[in-house]
């Protein structure tokens, strides 16, 4: 595994509420071309590492690296806007508004900020509002998600509604895309379009982050894996190595899964 | 000089403790209901002329019924106020909210100037007077408030810490949602609390009646001031409001030695705004 | 479901209040019109001249009553001032109109409450003007005065008016606009005056409300004193203030022999109030707030020993005239008048009497009448038009003596 | 049980044709101050609609903005002889200082601050106003504020002025549409709908706020401006903390968020206590009640009972119309 570029780093990450310790101590590395996993128990730490990297919730020690650069001290917006999108554990999507709307807030902030100059020149706003729709149209054609453009948000389906939370955070270019628990609430069938989506992503070389429970997502998705319990790391790894580690299966998977795995690993053989 | 300084800082003492009492009045609504009670001190007013105007100008009544039929009194409307106002409020966004307790407020303000009359009144003899310690001079209605108080924080810390309906009432602080979940009954912990937020409404209006007078403008800037103590202390933290109350009281009074003596009032609201700006989370650093 | 019952009545009631709104046309104009003057009157001819009003000629309604207009603050802020008005000109309307009305005809008041409020008092006058009034009685406040003399000025028709700021003779002209209230200047000059020359205070403190009324009077006395060399301190407070200790302390702290204090009646009595319990203990003179009997109802007889007062009027003046208005009012409303009760009863019987002198109802008549008004005796003095239509140029020096104003002198200024 | 966006603007633009007849048939001067001040609201309440209405973020200092914006314009004509076409102008800017200065503080937090912070600075201005009564002439007011022509020809009757500021009413009702169907409106109303969802799509909050604050106070300092010219005459009592709660009553009784709201919310907010006078002693009692009526029942203002009305609504009109 001779890894291309580091995406993003995190370096001696701690995160304490009022004298608890959330996060402790924690490491790792996301490398271009590679789908990153963190997993572990609930209470371990993984939403508050990714609000850590997203600057939602900042460290309260440590530091954040984005191709080399440190971003710890940036709001969130400037992370944003260096191409780190995200996706939330509890959808959190513009309810009032359609589909597009929301694509659309999702692809605005590289335009014209000046409101005088808009104001001024409605041509140039005209311009650029036509060319936000063209890729947002793009975008959902390409999530399979068109028919449902002028949908109220509200109105759709769970799974829809993740699905345009993706397409909102596609609309801004990322380079790397947090994925906060992306299979979470989904039914068998949206779950497997979902990951079908998460690929074709990922294959037009969008790098990946995610946090996730179900382990069939894990196991189909990701290269690396990070195992945290109690905050810190305990284990990391190809996800075959971290099916074997001792460690991880005491803390979170259990034996019963361990022995489901190899069974399927056998007949796979 | 020194002499003024000193009386300066026993009447900042003496104000701070009315800001403080509005500050935990006002708090404790918006701790349990997320309403930002702008008629808290419409209330106020209320009370002082229900334990004016109707108990003891008009039954004649002695000071102790009157203080207690007063506070039955406005529990009873706390029920009604509470029921017919705050709880349909309570999932609505702030800006309904904010409107119907100020629309609340001008029309028990016009009730009382409907029913009262526009006249402003005192009680005779009650809490008239001062204590004197060599130069310093405080009234006896101050000292009745700060005794207030002193017990209405002892007394509520106690309920709040130590009793069911208490504890209640901090669950539902902090989290409304979870707390229905939990299986607390949110309505009635909110009539609960309006009844108690009345009463001491009711109790700052019979104890600065002395001081201010009896009229329908009598609680505007204890109010406002209020709102700035509460901030100031530690938004939604009761002990704060009285810390926060002494400060805005000690302050005012201190800067009218600098400043003209008009310019004093402003010393609440630009603390209000430098806190807001420094130190969000106010002098104690606690939020609910 | 009964929950909904009463929502879709609430909307419906709104949805038909916006529909009056919206409707806009003339058909509103008539509704609104008929709808406010029917509490008001009986069956007058006040509504004969909608809809022309502002074309001039508001006057004159042809009939056989006479209409006058009364801008009062009977909500808002000053609601005391707003009843006492009314109860004062309807008082004086029932006596006129019981001896047999001016020029065989009757009088009639249209009441339009201000708020005391720019706005509302705004839309108080123009509502008087639209409804041919032959003259308008009020506001009281110096700030709606001035906002409304524009109005009446367009409207043409004589306004009397309770104001005292200066600013209504410096720095307007209006034909039309008549005080019939002794300005600050007077009674202000009267209390720096009493303070020095009766008093003989040496070094003058001086605590007066930061709005229009304590600060016009502020400017007069500090002219005064600074004109005869005498030493002043200055404090304010204002409206609605709650504690006063800084500003007494200064006070006391500077050595004054002497306070004037010039302020509305809340902060008078919370000043008396605060001035015994902190031991400011020399004389005071107080506006015409404390000489009222609701600020001597808020106050111990004992916090108002050294007090004097300057005022326009006092129950305790003990000429026929007075003591037949005091009797009057007691046995109508049960209580004491005070002064916006006189000022606008005797504003009545001035208008009453230019009526009579112009011998007709003509607005412009009634304005030359008013304007040669030389000596006509009333409550609350005698009034004499001068240069600037101001009626009154004097005032009465009470004494407190147990909590209650004693009449000790009338002044007449010179000015 | 929306109104669609092309609905909306022809009720927005026969309501301004309404308005431009109503002094063709009503001579009253009475009615024409009431129609006066209408439209200054509305210009007031345009503004107010961004941050409040659109943005969600409760501002109660509209009394300070407004004043701020009279007596700018007022001092600097009326003192210094400039003309009042020049400081309007500076009225605007002192409201876009005003935003950007007071929106800082305020913005960085959420929630009932911003309230708190308005209203507190809204007391300041007014205990300002009232006590340099070398500058203001406090609650003496100032009088002789000119009013003003375009060349030749004056507005010096209250029809002409009123066709004046309805010509800038229409102007920035454009405006606000403008910028509501803009991406700033959307963000806006993003803002309102999940706050916590903006910063994540890089974009910064707390500009968006600060912005919708700014629009709010120049378009405050501007009616405040207007103001002060129509009446001549502007004193500190009328820049009370009522004044602001008015404001955010018309936005609430008209329809938060929508701009035809806003115009139905001056006019009923305007004329409803004078129309109630008829009821004496007890006109401002029944006008609050009405009000809070409209807060528990009416939450989605006036302008929601078209729909209900009609209940023939079957468009599925998307919240373009910038409904909330």
């Amino acid at each position: 595994m001779e890894h291309t570029e580091v995406v993003l780093e995190v370096r001696n990450l701690v995160k304490r509420f009022e004298g608890l310790v959330a996060v402790d101590q924690l490491n790792f590395k996301v490398r271009k071309g590679r789908i990153h996993a963190l997993i572990g128990p609930n209470g371990a730490g993984k939403t508050t590492t990714v609000n850590m990297i997203t600057g939602d919730n900042p460290q309260t020690e440590g530091d954040v690296l984005f191709y080399g650069k440190s971003i710890s001290k940036l709001p969130v917006y400037a992370r944003a806007n260096l191409g780190i999108g995200r996706t939330f554990q509890n959808i959190k999507l513009f309810s009032t508004m359609t589909v597009l709307e929301n694509l659309l807030i999702g692809g605005q902030s590289k335009t014209t900020k000046s409101l005088l100059k808009y104001l001024a020149n409605p041509r140039i706003a005209q311009k650029e509002e036509q060319q936000l729709k063209e890729k947002a149209e793009g975008i959902l054609n390409f999530i399979g998600m068109y028919q449902y453009k002028d949908e109220l948000v509200s109105n759709l389906a769970y799974g829809r509604q993740k699905m345009t939370e993706l397409g909102r955070t596609l609309m801004g270019d990322p380079r790397l895309i947090l994925l906060d628990e992306p299979a979470a609430g989904l039914n068998p069938s949206e779950r497997k379009e979902f990951i079908d989506i998460i690929q074709k992503v990922f294959d037009q070389g969008v790098d990946m982050f995610l946090i996730e429970h179900n382990m069939d997502v894990v196991m189909n998705l990701s290269h690396d894996i990070t195992v945290l319990n109690f905050g810190c790391k305990i284990a990391e790894g190809a996800p075959k190595e971290i099916l074997e580690n001792e460690e991880v299966i005491s803390a979170y998977l259990g034996e019963g899964y361990r022995k489901q795995m190899k069974k399927e690993a056998e007949q796979n053989a | 000089m020194s002499g003024i300084i000193v009386q300066l800082i026993i009447s900042g003492i003496a104000m701070g403790f009315i800001y403080a009492l509005v500050g935990i009045e006002y708090t404790l609504i918006w701790n349990a209901s997320g309403v930002l009670n702008f008629s808290h001190d419409k209330l106020i007013t209320l009370g002082a002329y229900i334990f004016g105007g109707t108990y003891i100008l008009g039954m004649n009544m002695g000071f102790i019924p009157g203080i207690i039929l007063s506070i039955i009194t406005v529990a009873v409307m706390g029920i009604i106020i509470a029921k017919v106002i705050f709880i349909p409020l309570r999932n609505l966004t702030m800006i309904y909210t904010i409107m119907a307790t100020v629309m609340l407020g001008k029309i028990i303000v016009e009730a009382i100037r409907l029913y009262w009359g526009p006249v402003p009144f005192s009680v005779p003899d009650f809490l008239v007077g001062t204590v004197k310690f060599n130069n310093i001079v405080i009234s006896i209605a101050n000292i009745a408030i700060i005794i207030t108080a002193s017990i209405c924080v002892c007394a509520l810390q106690l309920f709040l810490y130590k009793t069911k309906p208490g504890k209640a009432m901090r669950c539902v602080a902090q989290n409304r949602n979870a707390s229905q979940l939990m299986g607390i009954d949110v309505k009635t912990v909110m009539v609960i609390t309006i009844i108690i937020s009345m009463i001491i409404c009711c109790l700052i209006g019979i104890l600065v009646s002395p001081l201010l007078n009896i009229s329908t403008t009598m609680s505007n800037m204890i109010g406002l001031k209020g709102f700035a103590a509460g901030v100031i202390g530690g938004f939604g933290y009761l002990p704060g409001a009285i810390i926060g109350g002494l400060v805005i009281g000690i302050v005012e009074n201190m800067a009218s030695m600098i400043f003209p003596s008009v310019y004093k009032d402003i010393a609440a609201f630009v603390l209000l705004i430098a806190f807001l700006l420094v130190r969000p989370k106010g002098i104690t650093g606690k939020t609910r | 479901m009964k929950k909904r019952n009463l929502k879709s009545l609430m909307a419906a009631l709104l949805a038909i209040s916006m529909l009056a709104g919206c409707s806009g046309g003339g058909a509103q104009t008539a509704a609104s019109n008929a709808d406010t003057t029917a509490p008001a009157d009986s069956g007058s001819s006040a509504a004969a001249n909608e809809g022309e009003s502002s074309a001039g000629d508001a006057g004159a309604a042809e009939g056989d009553t006479i209409l006058i207009g009364v801008s009062a603050s009977i909500t808002g802020s000053a609601p005391t001032n707003g009843m006492r008005t009314e109860q004062g000109a309807q008082m004086a309307v029932d006596e006129i109109n019981a001896a047999g009305g001016v020029l065989g005809k009757q009088l009639e008041l249209y009441v339009a409450d201000d708020g005391g409020v720019q706005d509302t008092g705004i839309n108080a006058t123009n509502l008087i003007a639209s409804q041919g009034v032959v003259a308008q009685v009020g506001p009281t406040l110096s700030g709606l005065a001035l906002a409304v003399e524009g109005i009446v000025s367009e409207a043409q028709y004589p306004i009397l008016v309770g104001a005292t700021s200066p600013k209504l003779v410096t720095t307007i002209d209006n034909q039309w606009l008549f005080r019939v209230r002794a300005s600050d200047t007077i009674q202000a000059q009267l209390a720096a005056v009493y303070a020095t020359e009766n008093l003989g205070c040496t070094k003058i403190g001086l605590f007066t409300n930061s709005n229009d009324y304590g600060s016009g009077a502020r400017t007069v006395v500090e002219e005064y004193l600074t004109e005869k060399g005498i030493e002043f301190v200055s404090e304010s407070h204002n409206t609605g203030d709650t504690d006063m200790t800084s500003q007494v302390l200064k006070l006391k702290d500077a050595g004054v022999d002497c306070v004037i204090v010039w302020t509305d009646d809340a902060e008078t009595a919370l000043a008396a109030r605060q001035f015994y319990d902190l031991g400011l203990d020399v004389p005071v003179i107080g506006s015409t707030s404390i000489s009222t009997p609701q600020v001597n109802e808020l106050c111990q007889p004992e916090w108002l020993d050294n007090w004097y007062s300057c005022t326009d009027f006092t129950t305790s003046n003990d000429s026929e005239l007075v003591q037949t208005f005091v009797k009057a009012f007691n046995d109508k409303y049960g209580e004491d008048p005070e002064l916006y009760a006189v000022t606008y009863y005797s504003a009545i019987y001035l208008l009453k009497d230019a009526m009579e002198r112009a011998g007709s109802t003509d607005p412009s008549a009634i304005r030359d009448a008013l304007a040669e008004t030389d000596g006509l005796e009333v409550p609350i003095g005698t009034y004499k038009a001068n240069d600037m239509r101001e009626m009154i140029h004097g005032g009465t020096i009470c004494k407190m003596v147990d909590g209650k104003a004693q009449f000790l002198e009338y002044v007449l200024v010179e000015d | 049980m929306k109104i669609s966006a092309k609905n909306q603007y022809l009720w927005i633009g026969a309501l301004f044709i309404a308005f431009a007849a109503v002094p063709v048939f009503i001579h009253n001067n009475y009615y024409i101050t009431i129609l006066n001040q209408m439209v200054i609201n509305m210009i007031v309440v345009f503004g107010l609609n961004f941050i409040t209405g659109l943005t969600g973020q409760m501002n109660l200092g509209t009394a300070g903005i407004y004043a701020i914006g009279a007596y700018t314009s007022a001092l600097l004509s009326r003192n210094l002889g400039i003309s009042p076409w020049l400081t309007m102008m500076a009225a605007i800017f002192a409201g876009f200082l005003l935003g950007r200065g007071l929106g800082y503080p305020s913005l960085k937090m959420k929630g009932v601050y911003l309230s708190l912070t308005t209203l507190a600075f809204s007391e300041i201005v007014r205990i300002f106003a009232t006590n340099l009564i070398d500058i203001t002439g406090g609650t003496q007011g100032l009088n002789n504020i000119p009013r003003f022509g375009i060349g030749p020809f004056m507005l010096d009757s209250n029809v002409k002025y009123f066709y004046f500021i309805l010509l800038i009413a229409v102007i920035m009702c454009v405006l606000s549409i403008r910028i509501v169907h803009s991406k700033w409106g959307r963000e806006f109303r993003a803002v309102k709908d999940n706050p916590d969802a903006i910063e994540s799509l890089g974009l910064d909050i707390k500009k968006i706020k600060i912005r919708a604050f700014t629009l709010a106070a120049m378009y405050g300092a501007f009616g405040g401006a207007l103001y002060a010219h129509f009446n001549g005459y502007i004193t500190s009592l009328s820049f009370t903390t009522d004044l602001s709660i008015n404001y955010v009553i018309i936005l609430m009784v008209g329809g938060i968020g929508n701009i035809l709201g806003n115009m139905i919310g001056s006019i009923v907010v305007t004329l409803l206590p004078e129309l109630l006078r008829f009821l004496g002693d007890y006109y401002q009692i029944t006008y609050c009640t009405l009000v809070l009526i409209s807060a528990l029942f009416l939450p989605n203002g006036l302008v929601s009972l078209y729909g209900k009305i009609t209940g023939l609504m079957k468009s599925k009109s998307t919240s373009e119309g910038g409904e909330s």
